[in-house]
C-alpha cells in the first residue's frame, strides 16, 4: 500500500503499526496522550490504544527515560518521546550512564529496546531550545545507536526498525520536515536501518548529509546542475554507526567530499566523517573534506537562524571551495 | 481522570489514613477541595483570616486600586500580545490570562532590593518589578533570547527549560545569606515543573543552607495538555513539609489572599526562617501558548466555572461595595490601558531585527579563538554577495 | 556541625512550627531522635509494636537463627572481602559493616518474584536472593562491571551513579503493574541519594502511577565525609508523605523490625496500595569505601556508641535469652562462616582476568559497523605482536 | 618561588592562592570539606577558610551547578569539584542550557565566572564510571571552554587562569597524573590559558595530545627517538578553544599528525583536530591525521583498561602508519 504521507504522519503511522503488531511496546512522554504530542505525532493513539499504552508521564525528562529502562527491564518497549531537543539534557545521565551501558554492564544479559525520538533542528522560527541538533553528543557515547530520517518512507521504516531492534535508539525528527510529504509504500522494507543512500547520483563531489540537511542537499545539487556540475548526494541516515563504507565508496568516485549538518560544526558529525573519509581516501581526496554547518554559538533566535543555518548559498560556497582545489 | 488511570489493570486500593508514630501517612487531599488562604471570596467579599489578615492590614484605597490596576494593565499587555501574535508580529506568545492575582499579589510583595527567578509565563511579575512590557516580546518575536537586563530591575531572565530557575533562585539566596544581606529570593515555577528533579534539588539544598527564599508555584492546573493529576496526587503545597519548610496553598485569583501570603513567606525569609513553598491555586484560562489547542484536552465547562472566580472581577467587586473606587477610575483605567495596547504594539512594530553579527556576540565574556575565526569567514561570506551585488 | 553553618552569617531563627489549615509546617525532628519503630531494643529485648508485631507474629525459632546466619555470614563475607582488597585481591571493597540487619531483614522480607534494584552495598540483600557472594567481587576485582545475570534471581546489578536505579525499580513497578502481577519492587539507596533529582522524580511517578514499590533507604548517617545533616534537616522518611505516600523510619540496627516494616511496605504494593518509603536507621561502622580514611571527618565515640547496637549481638541476646539456639548452633555457625571465607578467597584469587576482546562484547545487542571495524584492528594489532614474537 | 608539587598539590595550592585572593571565590562540592575531597585536592582549605568559602553539598550534580549559577549572579565566583569524570551527567543539563548560555541569553549582561573541576580519564584501576574522559561531550557546546593540564606548573597556573575567566571553564585534571612531581613556580605566569605548547621539538612527525597523553608522547617520542625519529611532541592544553595555529605551524614544519587522547576516537577531539588541520594543512600533509584513543566501546572493567587505552606501543604504532605514507 503506498500512500502519499506527511512525515510526521508517517512516524504516526509507524507507532500505531508497533502497538498493534506488539503487545509490549509503550509510547511514554509529555503530552503525548489526548493532545497527541505538540506536533501531533502521537495523534489518536491513546484514544485507539488506551492509556496504559500511550502514557502521559509527568514533566520529568530524566523520570521517563529511567522509568522506561525500568519498563524494558521487565519486558516492554517503550519509544519515549522528549518533547524538544533541548530538553533532553535532564534525561542525559539516564542515557549515557545508564540506556547506553546497561547491555555491556550486564555482559549482555539485559538488553534495553527503547526508542528515544527527539524532534530536532531549526528552520521552524521557534524560541531558545526548540531549534538544537545534538545528535554529535550521543554519538559519542558507545551502546546508542543514532538515526535521523530525511524522508516519510524512512521516517515509517525506520522507527519499525527501531523499534524492533534490541539496541537503544535515538531517533532524531527533523521537525522542520514534518509536514513535508512524499509516498510510503508500507509493505516493502527499503533496506537495512543503518545504511546510506544515494539520493542522487553524480560524478564531481559527494555532498552527504542526513535529516533535514538532505532535502537541502538535493536542491544544492539542482542548483549546481543549472551551472554545469554533476553532485552525488548521499542520504546518510544514520549517525551511529555512520556508513563509511558508502561515503568512501562516493568519494572514491567523486573525489571531494562536503557535509551538511545543522549542529555546529566544531566537534560534530562532519568532524567524524571528514577524519575517517580522509583516512581512508587519502590518496583519492583532490579536496579537503568541507563541513557546513551551525556556527560555534548558541542556536540564535530565530530572526537570525536563517544565516546561522546551513542555506542554499552557504553550501554552494562551500562546493564552490572544494571545487578550486 | 484518576491517577491510577495510567498504570492499573486491577482495582487498586487507595492509600491508607491511619498514621502511629514513626510513621506519616499520605493525606487524602484532593486537589477540587483545596485548603486555601483566602482572603476576598469569589464575589469580592473579604474574610478574615487570623493568621495572615495583618500582612494586609495597613493596605489603603490606594494601594488597593494599584492592585487593580496593574492587574488590568497586565491583562490588557497580555491580550495585545496574543493579538500581536495572531498577526504574525511574535512568533508565540504565553499568555497569564487568569493568573493575573497570583502575580500582582506575590510580584507586589516583593520589596526592590528581592531577587525574582521568573519562568516564561510571569508577564505581571515583571510589571510589578518594573520592567518594560515591550523587553518581554524581544523573545517571542524572536529578536533575543532575553532582552533585559537582569540586574536592572532583580529580576532575571524568562527561563524555558523548566525548573532549572529554581536552583539559580536557591544559589542567589545562598549568596544573600553569605553576604549578611536580608533581602530575599522568589522562584516561579508551575505545577508541571514540580515534577523535575531540579526543583527538588532546589529544595534540599535551601533546606540544608536555610537560604532566604520563597517557592512560588503557580498552579494553574495544566502542563500544557496534563492535568496537575499527572504530576501528584496530593496537593503540591504539602511537598515542602518533606523537606522540613512550610507550605501553604493560597487562593491564586486572590489577589489580596497572595500578597499577604508572598509577604509572610518573604519575611519569614529576611528573618532567617529560610524557605517557604506557597502554592497559588488558580487557572490557565487560555491556551499553553499560542501554538497550542486546548479543545483537544479539556472541556469548556472548567474554564467558565473558573472565570466565575476572575480575579479582577473579584477585586473589582470588592473595590465597588467598599466605595475604594469611582467610576471615574476605571474610566481612567480604561484610557490607559488602551494606551499600552498602543505603546504595545507600535513598539513591537519598529522593534529592529538583529544585526546578523549578533550571532557571534556573547557567546563568550573572554572571547574564544573559533569564534572569531567563524565571524571573519561569515563576514567575508557576506560581503562577497555586497561584491556580487556591487558588480 | 549545623545546618545552617555554611551559608548564614547572621543568626537565623529556625523554622516555626504552628500549623493552620490550608499550610504545613516543617516539624522540627533532630535526626538524633528518631521516632523508629523498634521491635528488639539493643540489649536484645524483645518490645511489643501494636502496628507490626503481626508481620513476624509467626516468626519461627528456626527462621529467627536463620536470620543470624545471614547476618553473621554476610558480615563474614564482607569482612572476607575486605581483607582481599588489602591483600591486592579486589581493586575496592564497599563494606556493609553494621547495616546487616537493614538488609537480611528487608531482604528476607521479599518474596521470590519479588524484584531488586540494589545500589552498591547491597551484598547483604543479595545473600538474602540467593546471588553466589562471588559474584558481588568481579566488579571490585575489575574484571566485569557486574558478574551475575539479573534476572536469574531477580536482583539487579549494583548502581554506581548515586540514586538512578530508583527510576528503573519505578519503571519495573509500572511495568508489574500493567501485568497485573501481583509482585512488587524494592528499591535501595542512601541518605546521601535522597539529594539526587532522580529519587524525587521516582517518588513522583512512583505516586502518580500508583507503582508496587518500595523504596528502602539505609540512611547510615553518612555519604563519604558528609553527614545527613548535609543532605536534609528532617528525617528522611518524612520526604514521602508531600509525595503523597507513607514513610516510615525502623531501627535497622533490628532485624525483626526491618522484616516486619518491609513485609508490611510489600504488602501494600501488592494489594495495591503503591509506594512507601522505609528509613532505616542504620549506621556506617567501617570506612565509606577501603578507599576511604573516615579519622579525617568523624571520631571514633560515634563509631563506639553505634557498635553497642550492634545488630548481630542484639540478635543474639535475643535468641540466647529466649533459648531459641544453643552452643552447637552458635559453634557450626562459626565452622559455616569459615568455610565460606575460605570458598570466597579462593574464587576470587581463581577468578580469571576477562579476555582482551570483551571490550567489544555486548556494547550493542545487534551489532554495530564501528565497532566491527575496531575489533578487527585491534585484532590485526594484537597479531603483530605474536607475529614478532613468534618471529 | 619554585618548589617541587604533585599536580593535585598545585591545584590545591593555586585554589588555595584564590580564596586567599578574592573574597568571592567559593569551593563547593561533595565531600570538599572536612575530607578535602577524594583526592584530597582541596585539603585543609576548609579548616582555613572556613565552611562558609569551603562548602560540602548535598549529593546532587545539578543542584551543585545550578546553585553555582546563582551564587554566580549574586558576585561569587565559584569553583565548583565533580566528583569523578562519570558523575557530571546529573549536572549537564544545568551546564549545556544554563551554564553555557546564560551570557549569551543576557547580551552579556550576565557573567558566570564558573569553574568546573572533574578530575578525568582512566589508568587507576577503578570501577566503572570513574575513569572516562568526556571532554568532547563540553567542547561541542559553545559558551564553554575546556582546558586540561599536563603537569603540576600548567595546573597551577590554568587554574588561576581558569577561575579570573569570565567565562565558565570546564577544567579537566588527569587524575593518573594527581601525584606526578614537577616544579612549580608560583611568580611567573607561564602564558595564555588556551595557547599550546611545544613540549619537544622535533622534524618527523607531530605528537598532539592534552591531559595524561601528554606524558605519553613524550615517553612516545623518547622512544622513537632510540629508532632515530624526530618527534615533535606538542601539549594542546584547550580543547576549546583548540590552538590550532599552533598545531598548524607544527604540522607545516613535520608533515605528519598523530593525535592521542583518551576519549573514544568516535567524535572525539581528535576528529575535529584532523578535519580542521587537513583543511589547513591539505598541501602540507604526507599523511592522513591520524588517531590514537579509545574504542567506541563502554570504559571497560579495571583488568582491561591497559587493552583500552593508548599505551607507547599503540601509539608508536600509528606514528610507524604514518611515516609509512
Ligand atoms: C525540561 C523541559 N521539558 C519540556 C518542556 C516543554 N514545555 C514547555 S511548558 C511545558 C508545561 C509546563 O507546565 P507548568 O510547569 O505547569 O507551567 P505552565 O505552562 O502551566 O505555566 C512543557 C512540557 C520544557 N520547556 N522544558
Ligand atoms: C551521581 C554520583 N555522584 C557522586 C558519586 C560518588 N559517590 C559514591 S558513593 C557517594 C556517597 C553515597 O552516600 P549514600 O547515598 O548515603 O550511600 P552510602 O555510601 O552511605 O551507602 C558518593 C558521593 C556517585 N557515585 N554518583
Ligand atoms: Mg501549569
Ligand atoms: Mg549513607
Amino acid at each position: 500500500m503506498a500512500d502519499k504521507m506527511a512525515l510526521a504522519k508517517a512516524i504516526n503511522e509507524s507507532l500505531r503499526r508497533a502497538l498493534d503488531t506488539d503487545p509490549k511496546v509503550l509510547i511514554m512522554g509529555e503530552d503525548v496522550g489526548k493532545l497527541g504530542g505538540v506536533f501531533r505525532v502521537t495523534d489518536g493513539l491513546q484514544k485507539d490504544f488506551g492509556e496504559s499504552r500511550v502514557i502521559d508521564t509527568p514533566l520529568a525528562e530524566s523520570g521517563i527515560v529511567g522509568t522506561a529502562i525500568g519498563l524494558a527491564l521487565r519486558g516492554y518497549r517503550p519509544v519515549v518521546e522528549i518533547q524538544f531537543d533541548g530538553f533532553v539534557f535532564p534525561a542525559y545521565d539516564q542515557i549515557v550512564t545508564q540506556l547506553a551501558k546497561m547491555h555491556a554492564r550486564s555482559l549482555g544479559k539485559v538488553k534495553l529496546p527503547i526508542v528515544v525520538r527527539i524532534p530536532y533542528g531549526g528552520g521552524i522560527g521557534a524560541v531558545e531550545h526548540h531549534s538544537e541538533s545534538p545528535e554529535a553528543l550521543f554519538a559519542h557515547v558507545a551502546g546508542l545507536k543514532v538515526v535521523s530520517p530525511s524522508n516519510p518512507s524512512d521516517a515509517y521504516w525506520m522507527m519499525q526498525q527501531a523499534i524492533q531492534s534490541d539496541d537503544p535508539v535515538i531517533f532524531f525528527e527533523p521537525k522542520r520536515r514534518y509536514w513535508d510529504k512524499a509516498e510510503v509504500n508500507t509493505d516493502a522494507i527499503p533496506g537495512p536501518l543503518h545504511k546510506a543512500r544515494v539520493v542522487r547520483e553524480g560524478s564531481d563531489l559527494t555532498l552527504a548529509a542526513y535529516g533535514p540537511m538532505v532535502k537541502l542537499c538535493q536542491e544544492v545539487a539542482d542548483a549546481a546542475a543549472e551551472e554545469g556540475r554533476n553532485l552525488e548526494v548521499l542520504d546518510l541516515r544514520s549517525v551511529s554507526p555512520i556508513d563509511f563504507d558508502s561515503i568512501q565508496a562516493s568519494v572514491e568516485k567523486t573525489r571531494r567530499l562536503v557535509v551538511v549538518h545543522e549542529a555546529p560544526v566544531f566537534f560534530g558529525s562532519g568532524a567524524e566523517i571528514a577524519a575517517r573519509i580522509t583516512e581512508r581516501c587519502f590518496y583519492h581526496l583532490e579536496a579537503p573534506v568541507l563541513r557546513v554547518g551551525g556556527y560555534h554559538a548558541p542556536y540564535p533566535p530565530a530572526r537570525l537562524e536563517e544565516e546561522y543555518l546551513p542555506g542554499l548559498d552557504r553550501v554552494l560556497d562551500a562546493v564552490d571551495r572544494a571545487l578550486a582545489y | 481522570m484518576t491517577v491510577e488511570s495510567t498504570a492499573a489493570r486491577k482495582p487498586r486500593r487507595s492509600a491508607g489514613t491511619k498514621s502511629t508514630a514513626g510513621k506519616t501517612t499520605a493525606r487524602k487531599s484532593p486537589s477540587t477541595d483545596p485548603e486555601l488562604v483566602q482572603l476576598l471570596t469569589p464575589e469580592g467579599k473579604r474574610v478574615k483570616n487570623a493568621e495572615y489578615d495583618k500582612y494586609v492590614a495597613g493596605i489603603t484605597p490606594d494601594e488597593l486600586r494599584g492592585l487593580y490596576r496593574d492587574m488590568v494593565l497586565t491583562r490588557r499587555f497580555d491580550a495585545e500580545a496574543t493579538s500581536l501574535q495572531r498577526q504574525g508580529e511574535l512568533g508565540l506568545w504565553a499568555s497569564l490570562l487568569g493568573q493575573e492575582a497570583a502575580q500582582i499579589g506575590s510580584g507586589r510583595a516583593t520589596r526592590e532590593d528581592d531577587y525574582v527567578f521568573p519562568t516564561y509565563r510571569e508577564h505581571g511579575v515583571a510589571w510589578c518589578r518594573g520592567v518594560d512590557p515591550t523587553n518581554l516580546l524581544g523573545m517571542f518575536r524572536g529578536v533575543n533570547n532575553g532582552g533585559w537586563d537582569p540586574n536592572s530591575n532583580n529580576f532575571q531572565l524568562y527561563t524555558i527549560v523548566i525548573g532549572s530557575q529554581t536552583l539559580h533562585a536557591t544559589g542567589y539566596a545562598m549568596g544573600i545569606a553569605k553576604d549578611g544581606a536580608d533581602s530575599a529570593v522568589i522562584a516561579y515555577f508551575g505545577d508541571g515543573a514540580s515534577s523535575q528533579g531540579d526543583v527538588a534539588e532546589s529544595f534540599t539544598f535551601s533546606a540544608v543552607y536555610n537560604a532566604p527564599v520563597v517557592f512560588f508555584c503557580q498552579n494553574n492546573q495544566w502542563a500544557i495538555s496534563e492535568p496537575t493529576e499527572k504530576q501528584t496526587r496530593v496537593p503540591l503545597y504539602q511537598r515542602a513539609q518533606g523537606y522540613g519548610f512550610p507550605g501553604v496553598r493560597v487562593d491564586g485569583n486572590d489577589v489580596l489572599a497572595c500578597l499577604a501570603v508572598t509577604k509572610w513567606a518573604l519575611e519569614r525569609a529576611r528573618s532567617g526562617e529560610g524557605p517557604t513553598l506557597v502554592e497559588a491555586y488558580t487557572y490557565r484560562m487560555g491556551a499553553h501558548t499560542t501554538s497550542d489547542d486546548p479543545s483537544r484536552y479539556r472541556g469548556d465547562e472548567e474554564r467558565m466555572a473558573w472565570e466565575a472566580k476572575d480575579p479582577i472581577l473579584r477585586l473589582r467587586a470588592y473595590l465597588e461595595a467598599s466605595n475604594h473606587a469611582d467610576e471615574g477610575f476605571f474610566a481612567e483605567l480604561e484610557r490607559e490601558s488602551e494606551a499600552l495596547g498602543k505603546r504595545v504594539r507600535e513598539a513591537v512594530r519598529a522593534m529592529p531585527d538583529p544585526d546578523h553579527f549578533a550571532i557571534f556576540e556573547n557567546v563568550y565574556a573572554d572571547g574564544h579563538a573559533l569564534v572569531d575565526e567563524e565571524r571573519a569567514q561569515f563576514a567575508a561570506y557576506q560581503a562577497s554577495f555586497t561584491d556580487v551585488e556591487g558588480a
